[in-house]
């Protein structure tokens, strides 16, 4: 039975996992980085352990060091989140050889999904239909345009070892083909260690929709429903939402069994998702299964009504599921959007830095799975997500009305963030009428543009505020105690300075 | 006494008229304004005008004269403009030089540097690529130049705003 | 139609209130006191108006200057919210009046059952079962005294106008009743400016029982089932859930039907709740009728998913109820706690003060309203409430270990709060077992009182926590700059200083 | 250099044997720790003892060497006692007077006084009523007392820890 667990991840995620974990009566243990000893998982935890210098490659990727980590503090699990090490199966195998339980699937479906290549093979055999594309990795560039002139353009190169886009290409002309390939080989390279790539047929103006599955280690799986990823920008997800406004309950019914057959193919057990990509006449393909709990499970957590990271630890502990395929359904509609570090009117740049001031929104049917506070310092090593924004309500529509209110009470000074362009994906009409696909944001590209909606009036309130800021600070300083005074009074003179903020 | 302020690209004269409590009475150009003003929180001011709420974030820019000012979707730069960043302001204008840096606008790890000091540039051709958040930005030069000083070196570490080559 | 509400209220459910109008577009305004200012619901307001200084009288329950606001700022609906206003025909009537539209029932229905005695009258003739008692108000000491030796001790005396738990006593010995009559009604005169008192037979180890009733314009009632109120400190509900741990589904389904039918009696249109006290063999009595929003509406919310608010003006804009009461029904278990600025362990003696600061709890399943904020002074003139804290889960032991898991990370300085109370609340057996009545507090005194858990060495971090900071800024003080820096460079000083926190 | 510290009714004395950057090393009374200290938000303390992870929040007291501080479910009064502190604390016994004023313990408005100064009151008798945050509190004598001074008048607002009434 799992007594204490190590989550060997940072950021949002290791904190709602050491959430459920809390609930559970389970001890907890963070791993952290030399820049990340003020962050907010090493304060929520039990436990905590410096694992090494800020490059993930020197800590949150030393799997030596996290295991180390659990021993020290007799964590018999380890929770690898997403992202870093989830993904990883010799991990999970050094895991199993220590006997510390890794909160994951078996290192065989993890090396089974995770090359994309046996995936398509494996989803092929189990009936599953794929992408049309190569079935072998591509390692030589004369290979590759031989087998993109068969397929035919325009196609797309992924990297075996890949996800989340890293290492992927579209290629649309011959021209472009050999730099496309060289450019997601040293992408997969440095991001993977492996530059191997496939090729697949590019569906043009597809969807992207993915199912929840959950299995337990005595061979049951069933799924929790679809999430629908289209809005994406660069092959990231921006906003999700379920269930999708164009699936139909025949087409959900098909595709969710189809995602248990994914499953079962590999005797998956734990939390699990199967990326399909659709066309707009809901024909669907395998694209990927990831073999970790997704950034937005929370969507279904509050449409289904099930606690994931909870279920994955009940699994883990190989107790078998408490429900059938039947017991699950999907109630109302959630929205999540993924709040960011960036500046989305520079062209995305990343922006580090320190929170200024926070006020998170709060109220009816808002999640917020978050983790930074005032005065805490985004650092540059990692993945510039600041928060997720889940919302539910009984409709669609109320639901974006919902995210709308909350994107208006979420407020962040000191770093820049995507907020006011995700409150302009909600005013797109491609996005209130539920008709878009991964091409959305592109296509889009006027609406999501910037736009000056202040008046002369809100313009003159801006300048008032800074102005009224500046003469108050001017004020203070005449008011300041002489030299004679602050020798003696030194605690009054702070608190007078402490109000100045200059 | 009167300011002047710029607001973006706006330059506009405002001046206290009265206060009292969280009471202003301002003129800026033209506008007059009676305005309930409260500092609610550390930067955040709650501003009332003919009983429409406001609200208004200040972070503070470079120096305690320059802010960026959010209000509900939209962020300014706000400048109070004395007579010391009027002396400053003119003092830049002469020297110019400042066009001639690349800078990293965020702090990141110095990935690459493809040229070195004399080498001549091609426009459009990446000269410096920073790495931070798990993202390359490759920073290129937009005409021909020649590569006058370089700053920094791979693997370094760079602030917002730390100049790293400087070209002619 | 509504365009414009005018939300006659403050604190948490201002901004409750307001958010939902804010998803429904329709703009907001707020009205303050001289105090509350810098209140959220100021800020959160499209428009603002001060109705005059700090204490309610003279402002929160100033109906003329209310509505004079309204129609400043062309307002064409007001939320009276609870409290203050929200119980008062006269200011329902005024609106009416006024052409303002009035977010709540009629003036009859409020009327009808704001007097406990013609409510009590009103419910026997519907058929809905009472408790034995006076269905006249008592005006003198000695009529009181007649019918309580009628109705046989113990016996509670009540305020005809009241609500809240003020002007309540309840009387077990003949030698109690002159000086508890006595001060029944003068804190009932004090509170609601009418010493009329009326009399009913205790029942003794009773529950709390509500059901929040829906009616619209044309006629339809609905129930959303109910709330669990018997976690009581004098009379001031501390903690509330939903399902009832003591209800059956067929108990259930008859109280539902006479709340619809207590409802129906006075054609009662709008959001109400009717209360019940349920003795241990599911009997129960109608208690009286809230003609209002509940502080603990939200559990109803979460457990139904509908939004309370939202239907509230639906109703006032006559639209017909969009449900039946066979399409709603209860999912999952909710819990609300509400936390207080009181000192739990000094006989809960209200802690005005500033929030030096303040760290909100997030994630699944836990929503929060609140108003305050880091810097903002709670006054002391109103309702010591900093707000609730709402968790769901499929489960009861699931709720209680979610709300713990919030509570840990709910962390308010500057004021004292219940939070250590309601968290030992949710230790005591009889909570855990769902086995509780009103006395539930009164019986788990000693469960209930401060333990110290803290060890030798978390004393010791405690101490050393001080310790450093004081030495900290013994520190900063020692590298400050001398006096003729101070001249040139005040600004670099101010940075320095304003890290001090002195 | 050692100081001696009160937690609540606990004296210690604490010493800094060694600091480096967050790592301190530490000795309480017979008790050595080796910790790693943040401050991680105003007045918030991360603190790690043996990889355990405490989260501590201080709030200043009556003075600068006063604290409240907050562990998970405990509050502490925390005191640290300087050359200063030990002389007042000195001084105030010798005095002994702030035993015999009545103070509300948080700030409200006064309601009610029931006596004028040189009046008797007997035990438990309530001589001063405070109205805050909708509920009224009565302050009572404990033994039989002479009114000295009545230092606040009905309808005035007081503040927390003001005195009121001084008995004999």
């Amino acid at each position: 039975m799992i007594k204490k667990v190590l989550v060997a991840n940072r950021g949002e995620i290791a904190v709602r996992v050491m959430r459920s974990c809390r609930e559970m009566g389970i001890e907890t243990v963070a791993v952290y980085s030399d820049v990340d000893r003020k962050s907010m998982h090493v304060r929520y935890a039990d436990d905590a352990v410096c694992i090494g210098p800020a490059p993930s490659s020197e800590s949150y990727l030393r799997k030596d060091k996290i295991i180390e980590a659990a021993k020290l503090t007799g964590a018999n699990a380890i929770h690898p989140g997403y992202g870093f090490l989830s993904e990883n199966a010799e991990f999970a195998r050094m895991c199993e050889k220590e006997g510390i339980i890794f909160i994951g699937p078996s290192p065989y479906a993890i090396d089974t999904m995770g090359d994309k290549i046996t995936a398509r093979k494996t989803m092929i055999a189990a009936g599953v239909p794929v992408v049309p594309g190569t079935t072998e990795p591509i390692l030589d560039i004369k290979t590759a345009i031989e087998v993109i002139m068969k397929i035919g353009l325009p196609v797309m190169i992924k990297a075996s070892a890949g996800g989340g886009g890293k290492g992927m290409r579209l290629v649309k002309r011959e021209e472009d083909i050999i730099s496309a390939i060289s450019g997601a080989r040293s992408e997969a390279k440095a991001a993977f260690g492996d530059d191997a790539v496939y090729i697949e047929k590019y569906i043009s103006s597809p969807h992207h929709i993915e199912f929840q599955i959950l299995g337990d280690k005595h061979g049951h799986v069933v799924h929790l429903f679809e999430r629908e990823c289209s809005v994406q920008r660069r092959h990231q997800k921006v906003v999700e939402e379920t269930p999708s406004p164009i699936m139909t309950p025949e087409v959900r019914m098909k595709m969710g069994a189809d995602a248990v057959a994914a499953a079962k193919a590999v005797n998956y057990y734990g939390a699990g998702t199967i990326e399909f990509i659709v066309d707009d006449n809901l024909n669907y393909y395998f694209l990927e299964m990831n073999t970790r709990l997704q950034v937005e499970h929370p969507i279904t957590e509050r449409v289904v009504g099930v606690d994931l990271v909870k279920q994955q630890i009940h699994i883990a502990n190989g107790l078998p599921l408490a429900f059938k395929q039947e017991d699950l359904k999907q109630s109302g509609h959630a929205i999540e959007v993924r709040i960011y570090a960036e500046d989305p009117d520079n062209n995305f740049m990343p922006s580090p830095g320190i929170i200024k001031h926070i006020r998170e929104p709060l109220g009816l049917g808002v999640r917020h799975d978050g983790y930074v506070y005032e005065g805490y310092e985004i650092p540059m090593y990692y993945d510039p997500m600041i928060s997720k924004l889940i919302v539910w309500a009984e409709t669609r529509v109320e639901a974006i009305a919902r995210l709308k209110r909350a994107l208006f009470a979420y407020k962040i000074t000191g770093v820049k963030t995507s907020i006011p362009y995700l409150h302009r994906i909600l005013e797109v009409p491609d996005f209130i009428n539920g008709r878009y696909n991964t091409h959305f944001i592109e296509e889009n590209h006027e609406y999501l543009k910037k736009r000056n909606n202040c008046t002369e009036r809100c313009m003159d309130v801006a300048a008032i505020a800074a102005f009224v800021d500046y003469i108050t600070k001017l004020d203070s300083l005449q008011v300041e105690p002489t030299t004679k005074e602050l020798g003696n009074s030194w605690k009054d003179f702070g608190r007078k300075r402490s109000i100045l903020r200059l | 006494m009167s300011y002047e302020v710029k607001i973006n690209n706006r330059h506009s004269t405002i001046e206290l008229l009265s206060r009292e409590g969280t009471k202003f009475n301002i003129l800026i150009d033209k506008n007059y304004y009676e305005l309930d003003i409260a500092e609610v929180e550390k930067g955040v001011y709650s501003i009332l005008h003919e009983n429409r709420s406001f609200n208004v974030e200040l972070v503070e820019g470079k120096n305690s004269k320059s802010y960026i000012v959010n209000t509900l979707y939209e962020a300014f730069d706000v400048e109070i403009i004395d007579a010391e960043t009027k002396y400053l302001m003119n003092r830049r204008k002469d020297d110019g030089e400042d066009q001639n840096v690349i800078s990293s606008p965020m702090p990141g790890k110095v990935v690459k540097i493809l040229f070195k000091e004399g080498d001549f540039v091609k426009a459009g051709e990446t000269v410096v690529v920073v790495s931070a958040m798990k993202m390359e930005s490759e920073y290129k030069v937009k005409q021909d130049r020649k590569i006058k000083r370089i700053l920094v070196k791979e693997g370094d570490t760079v602030k917002g705003d730390q100049p790293m080559v400087v070209i002619e």
